[in-house]
């Protein structure tokens, strides 16, 4: 057998994975989107839903800071990790990650105990500091799994850029704010780019954090999950499903291209 | 300016100490390199000098006089060439020399100015707009010279400029180099481990090992007075010829030969270019291997001492390997110096 | 044997005890499940082509949805005849296993020194801010009825749900949480201090959790509503499913709705112990049946508006 | 030196932390109290971890059996297909690497709905855990090649091969000899980062499960919603104490992996 | 083994002529060195000998005879040495150099024996069973080495063995790999860049150039009689002399020199080496760097050619730059060849 034939024999089982569990049934949710009652106009009918519009604006909105807040919280204490060494600085970098494989429903919950009725703040402030089932909770929840990822970015970036840079701008004179400011973050760039396109689109799907937090905020996943499950309204459902996707995709390939193709997203 | 050291050393949080008390002092407009083979201390003694490491305690560096030895980096006031230039890659040619420029506060006006001048001493001018990412290896180079020496600087640090280039280019680019620091006139500390590129461009060199300054002087010093056979393998590749002493006699396998008188409980050395193939000498030796380089061949001899020796022979031929030759050494080329324990 | 029933959760009428003696007594093992009535329609809807459950439990106007959408299949089980009439239909579509009566189910640790509230007009004070839990009333069907109840609380009706929505409007302001799934333990655990629930619910928290729970049939009246139950079309497991429900309707098996503080479908008579646990039958007098069938007709629009209309 | 600025990444730091951490705790202590909302001094119990066992056992050795299924089949698909997208880095590569990346953009809601309304109706796969397989194969798949492709990318594999070539070893050989051994590091924390996922995965699993066919997160979401809150806490501290002695495999085996990209 | 290469030629997919049709006869034992700048053609040319590259439809490459093209490398019994060494990270030395063994599918005990053998010839017993990451560039070297001749290829190819050391090991290992190389007596190909590889390893060396071979020849040939400018400059660095030729001489900025006859429509190149300073020198040049490189210095002149020439001066002492010196250049040290249009 040829080199090359064998190189494609490795392709076929992931190839035909991807056709009969991925390809088609995008195909297949597409046409479904397309089969209710008013066919394709049914993407007319979301643009033309305040409810809907209101949604996807208010998951993106939700999203968007999400994506800051974990930018900013995360690399601040990602460069800091990074460039220190001090005793315990390891279980700090590990309670920063821990929660990266933790399920939506589990970060949900770990809100509830934090900001629920019989959370942590209310116990310790009582009085409204029940924030589990607002915006604010939901926001919160989205950071929770979004700080362990961004932090893991900017720390393989952070150590990856070379002192030499950082000291040359140093020896011409540069203080440390600037160094930051020409150095640093410029060179950590691209790497913030792809941390924050993980960051938004993990926000955009998010369903479990919603799911568990059940709050009346309604943000597009859980809205898809209503459809589903409230009237069957298969057809909305899927074309829901079918914007979420593309609004979110899109945004990934916008920040691979302006990071030169280091966006991978993390789990 | 002159640059004063006194008592720096360095030991690292390991306890590695990679530098032990050294003095040093350069002139105003000096060239000196730090030559020594890797590790030993070269580039830590180049960063206590930028500022960039901190001494142990007790060492003063001082800049014309004035302590700067507390003087954090960004207030000392020196150019530095790092070995991987580590110019700005999110900024321009231009943007990347005018750096410190603008970290002095100068006006726009005179930035310009003044990057436009290092850019045609530098050459640089067709490359100024451009990316850094799209320079070769040379214009780099040129770049982080021309990003070092823009803010006229007190004295330039070079630590193996030219190491990261390959072989080609860096033959090339080693005798710019010498040219435009020579221009620039200013004061200028080069590190390197390659003797070839230390005696281009120092004016005197300093030879280090283990941490210490093994000898200083100008190149034709070292060639030819070593203090330590450490020197004189390292500058010019002397040989050791391992062999008993009696009188002014050196025994070898190969047969004995004349020294200078009072060359007991030395070591002797020899270097290539000083072995002839001489059917009355008296050594004996068998050709290993012969390699032609043009204006003469490469031999390797063994059965003359006990390590396998390397001599140059000019001449349109050269024996064959196989052959038995005969060598002689003339006294005068035989470097007698202190007897070290360790290579 | 095994069977599938959807929306049969163990922490909700008590269908934990359900579930073990259908186990015990009739040999069927049945999962646990945790839908509401909403998801368990369009679950058996996506699965027409090739049904995964065999009995299904939901709330009335589900059922005679269900029975609309052909999903399910007639079967009367022993005892059917028992049922009063409205309560099932007439083939056997669907048919009711038991009753609920709509109320507030309060934990009264949980309401920081409030008062218990009577009214549902009293959920609109703002002692109670951000201690008002309802279902989805777009989803759920226990959403739905707390709505109904409500909306003729306010002097509306099956044709007029105006005032429920101006309440929800107004209740909006009060950050009420808004589940999606049956909330027993939340109210337990004090997280939703006063939900819109059934009373069996309320009066397994009085009388079997560790705490201080209240069921208040709202001094404005509430409704009652039947659950139901059908034999899913096409079942995997048939003759299981049937079982089940006969089992589900026989004597013992009504016997353990009632032990749950559930009034069964079939007139069984309650216990005395029982029966003193519930609040006086003065205060049930305030909770009244409805037209199911006109119920279920409204329930689309209403959901509709409820989405649109309620922020 | 210590200026006040500097404090402030420490603060940030900390912070974050805490935010992360505290919650953690309190589930923890949650699920070993005997009655949280009375607090410490009611006293510790595994009382409710014993009942989350009795409730929730089948819904554990589920998800433990998936996620080695899973593991299973990403190597199967994975592997070999990493080592082709290796080796023919041309454009129709990017394209298949990019497509089968799309659950990582694509909301696990949607490919639910997708797998559901394709696949619903064969009863026979829709209610076996093939299906939710299926789900989980399809999100962490992408991990999978990827963790191997870039251990790959990172070695000179086209020498090594052509080493080997040389020395008479034909494509088969040589895919045995040098590409698994040399792959291991990915491998190993693909397959960590696959595992670890495929336990915590819920998005898809919520949809596409059936009631016999409830996961460890399914699980989770139905203890949250019904279950007193220190049983919910008592199987969340179960899911800890299953998942972070894998995450912090995975982290080892990641770090590694990197160690030989440099 | 006798390797013939007839018109083997390749063009890459996007259209390189990577080489131009060649013909090549290499005798039973001989090593052959291919010697030119980057990208002239020498790796691909191994490569279609080894099999890993295909030439273009025409070639034909036959080992002992026998008409080999189309055979996969697998099955072509060839050893090859990469400038990565490719040693597969995951074996262990022993490993490494038996793999060829096994995949010949011998017994167990006879790929012990030979493994043992090939080990002690390359001198890597100490090092037998350790991970091949655990060893040095040149220990790497020789394990590579030893894989490749284990299963006794009917040629051994090696590309650019050498360029993966640093400067000090690689005029060591130079020496070794000659050694080596003729102790295994079989026949060999070796591509390099660097002419004192090419000289110091090879029978016999064919310099290539933009995808085909300028000249072939041993060292000495090369070097004395360049057949081509390109050739001169490359083996032994001649520099043009660009000037007027009239009857027997050359005129030049700083004078004229006297040729050889027959020189006329030639161009003229001089080696550094053969640049005398001499006071009574009919060229007049200036001095514009002096380097000390112990035996002799290095000068830089300006002013006699119309480029800066480099003239190799022996003795104690040199010329100080700016100084206004005079050359002569003996007419046989001319260099007179066919002039070529590009550099
Ligand atoms: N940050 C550090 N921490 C601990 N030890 C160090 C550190 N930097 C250098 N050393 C050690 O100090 C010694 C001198 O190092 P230095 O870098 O000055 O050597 P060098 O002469 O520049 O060598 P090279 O030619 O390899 O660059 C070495 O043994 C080195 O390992
Ligand atoms: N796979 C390829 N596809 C396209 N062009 C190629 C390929 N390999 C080599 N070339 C081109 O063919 C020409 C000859 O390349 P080759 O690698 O043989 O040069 P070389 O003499 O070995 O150079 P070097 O000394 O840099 O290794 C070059 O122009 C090169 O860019
Ligand atoms: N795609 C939505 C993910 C929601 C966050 N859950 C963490 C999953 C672990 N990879
Ligand atoms: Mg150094
Ligand atoms: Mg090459």
């Amino acid at each position: 057998m040829s080199h090359r034939s064998f190189l494609l024999l490795c392709l076929v089982p992931l190839a035909s994975f991807a056709l009969a569990f991925l390809a088609i049934p995008l195909v297949r949710l597409v046409l479904a989107s397309g089969e209710g009652a008013e066919g394709w106009a049914i993407y007319l009918t979301i643009l033309r839903t305040p409810r809907y519009l209101a949604t996807l604006g208010q998951t993106l909105l939700v999203s968007l800071a999400v994506t800051a807040a974990a930018l900013a919280v995360s690399t601040t204490a990602g460069l800091f990790l990074a460039r220190s060494r001090f005793a315990g600085r390891r279980v700090l970098l590990s309670i920063l990650t821990l929660p990266l494989a933790f399920p939506g429903v589990v970060v949900g919950f770990m809100i509830i105990l934090l900001g629920g009725r019989q959370g942590l703040v209310n116990q310790l402030l009582p009085g409204h500091w029940v924030f589990a089932y607002s915006v604010t909770g939901l926001f919160l929840g989205y950071l929770y799994f979004s700080i362990p990822r961004v932090l893991l970015t900017v720390m393989a970036a952070a150590e990856k850029i070379d002192p030499a840079l950082e000291e040359a701008a140093r020896t011409l004179g540069a203080p440390p704010w600037r160094v930051m400011v020409d150095v640093v973050l410029p060179a950590l760039a691209p790497a913030l780019i792809a941390a924050g396109a993980i960051a938004f689109a993990t926000a955009m799907g998010a369903f479990g954090t919603a799911f568990t937090l059940a709050t009346d905020i309604d943000v597009l996943p859980m809205v898809i999950y209503t459809e589903f499950t409230l009237s069957a309204n298969i057809a909305m459902a899927s074309a829901l499903s079918v914007v979420l996707g593309l609004v979110t995709w899109a945004l990934l390939l916008l920040a691979r291209s302006l990071s030169g193709g280091t966006v991978a997203a993390g789990g | 300016m002159t640059l004063s050291l006194s008592r720096v050393a360095k030991t690292f949080a390991g306890g590695t100490k990679a530098l032990l008390p050294t003095d040093l002092t350069i002139a105003p407009g000096e060239i000196l390199s730090l030559l020594g083979p890797s590790g030993c201390g070269k580039t830590t003694l180049l960063r206590i000098i930028a500022g960039l490491e901190q001494p142990d305690p007790g060492a003063r560096v001082l800049f014309d006089g004035e302590e700067v030895t507390a003087l954090p980096v960004e207030r000392r006031r020196i150019g530095m060439v790092f070995q991987s230039y580590a110019l700005f890659p999110n900024m321009s040619v231009r943007a990347n020399i005018g750096y410190g420029l603008k970290m002095q506060g100068l006006a726009r006006a005179d930035i310009d100015a003044r990057v436009d001048e290092v850019t045609a001493l530098c050459q640089l001018q067709p490359y100024a707009s451009r990316a850094v990412t799209a320079l070769s290896g040379g214009q780099r180079q040129r770049v982080a010279l021309a990003r070092a020496i823009a803010p006229r600087p007190r004295v330039l640090l070079l630590d193996e400029p030219l190491s990261a280039l390959d072989a080609a280019l860096r033959g090339q680019l080693r005798d710019e180099l010498a040219l435009l620091l020579r221009s620039f006139g200013i004061t200028a500390i080069f590190v390197t481990h390659d003797q070839d590129e230390a005696m281009a461009i120092a004016d005197r060199v300093a030879v280090m090992r283990a941490g210490q300054v093994a000898q200083i002087g100008t190149p034709e010093t070292l060639y030819r007075n070593p203090t330590s056979g450490f020197v004189a393998r390292f500058v010019g590749g002397a040989m050791p010829l391992r062999g008993r002493v009696t009188g002014d006699h050196l025994h070898l396998p190969g047969g004995a030969l004349r020294l200078r008188p009072g060359a007991a409980g030395q070591q002797v050395f020899v270097r290539a270019e000083d072995i002839r193939l001489d059917p009355e000498g008296p050594l004996a030796a068998r050709v290993e291997a012969v390699t032609f380089l043009g204006t003469h061949y490469r031999l390797a001899l063994s059965g003359a001492a006990p390590d396998l020796l390397t001599a140059l022979h000019a001449g349109h031929s050269a024996p064959r390997p196989g052959e038995a030759v005969r060598l002689s050494i003339a006294p005068d080329a035989l470097l007698s110096l202190p007897a070290e324990d360790h290579a | 044997e095994d069977a599938i029933c959807y929306n049969c959760p163990p922490e909700w009428a008590d269908w934990a005890s359900m579930l073990d003696a259908l186990d015990a007594q009739a040999d069927i093992q049945m999962p646990h499940d945790n839908k509401n009535s909403g998801q368990t329609l369009s679950q058996l809807l996506a699965e027409r082509a090739s049904p995964v459950a065999d009995v299904a439990y939901y709330g009335v106007t589900t059922g005679i949805k269900a029975g609309a959408e052909g999903v399910v299949e007639p079967y009367k089980p022993a005892g059917f005849d028992e049922i009063p009439d409205g309560l099932k239909d007439p083939e056997g579509r669907w048919f009711a296993v038991h009753y609920g009566t709509l109320g507030l189910f309060v934990n009264v640790d949980a309401l920081g020194g409030a008062p218990v509230p009577q009214c549902f007009a009293d959920l609109t004070k703002p002692e109670y801010r951000g201690m008002v839990g309802y279902l989805d009333p777009s989803s759920a069907f226990v959403g739905y009825a707390g709505a109904v109840a409500a909306n003729m609380a306010f002097g509306g009706d099956l044709g007029n749900f105006d005032p429920a929505i101006a309440y929800f409007n107004d209740l909006a302001q009060n950050d009420p949480l808004v589940p999606k799934q049956t909330s027993y333990a939340r109210v337990v655990s004090g997280e939703i201090p006063i939900l819109f629930d059934y009373d069996f619910n309320a009066y397994r928290a009085k009388y079997e959790e560790d705490g201080n729970f209240e069921f208040v049939l709202p001094c404005e009246g509430s409704v009652r509503v039947p659950y139901v139950m059908s034999l899913v079309a096409d079942a995997p497991h048939p003759e299981a499913g049937k079982r089940a429900l006969d089992f589900i309707l026989s004597d013992e098996g009504q016997a353990i709705w009632t032990n749950a503080y559930l009034q069964p479908a079939r007139p069984v008579d309650l216990p005395a112990e029982v029966a003193e646990k519930f609040l006086p039958a003065a205060d049930y007098e305030r909770a009244v049946a409805v037209d199911y069938a006109e119920m279920e007709r409204a329930q689309a629009a209403f959901g509709e508006r409820y989405l649109n209309e309620v922020k | 030196m210590r200026h006040p600025t500097r404090l402030i990444p420490l603060a940030v730091t900390l912070l974050a932390c805490a935010f992360l951490l505290v919650p953690i705790v309190q589930s923890v202590l949650a699920g070993l109290t005997v009655n949280y909302f009375r607090g410490l001094s009611s006293g510790l119990t595994l009382k409710w971890v014993g009942e989350v066992w009795g409730l929730y056992a089948s819904s554990i050795l589920l998800s433990i059996w998936l996620a080695l299924a899973c593991l299973a089949v990403t190597l199967v698909l994975g592997v070999p297909a990493a080592y082709a997208l290796a080796r023919r880095p041309g454009r129709a590569a990017r394209v298949l690497e990019e497509f089968i990346s799309l659950p990582l953009a694509v909301p696990g809601l949607a490919l639910a709905l997708a797998l559901l309304q394709l696949y619903g109706s064969y009863s026979g796969f829709r209610t076996s855990w093939a299906f939710i397989l299926v789900g989980h194969v399809l999100y962490t798949l992408p991990f999978m090649v990827r963790s191997v492709l870039a251990v790959l990318a990172a070695i000179d594999l086209k020498t090594l091969e052509e080493g080997a070539a040389t020395l008479g070893a034909g494509p088969a050989r040589r895919f045995v000899d040098i590409v698994v051994p040399n792959a291991l590091p990915g491998i190993l924390a693909g397959a960590l980062t696959v595992v670890t996922l495929s336990i915590g995965e819920f998005n898809l699993t919520w949809m596409l499960h059936t009631p016999y066919l409830k996961t460890l997160p399914v699980g989770l979401a139905d203890s949250y919603a019904s279950m007193r809150l220190e049983i919910a806490s008592a199987y969340t501290l179960v899911f800890f104490v299953m998942i972070v002695p894998l995450l912090v495999a995975m982290q080892w085996a990641s770090a590694r992996a990197q160690r030989i990209l440099s």
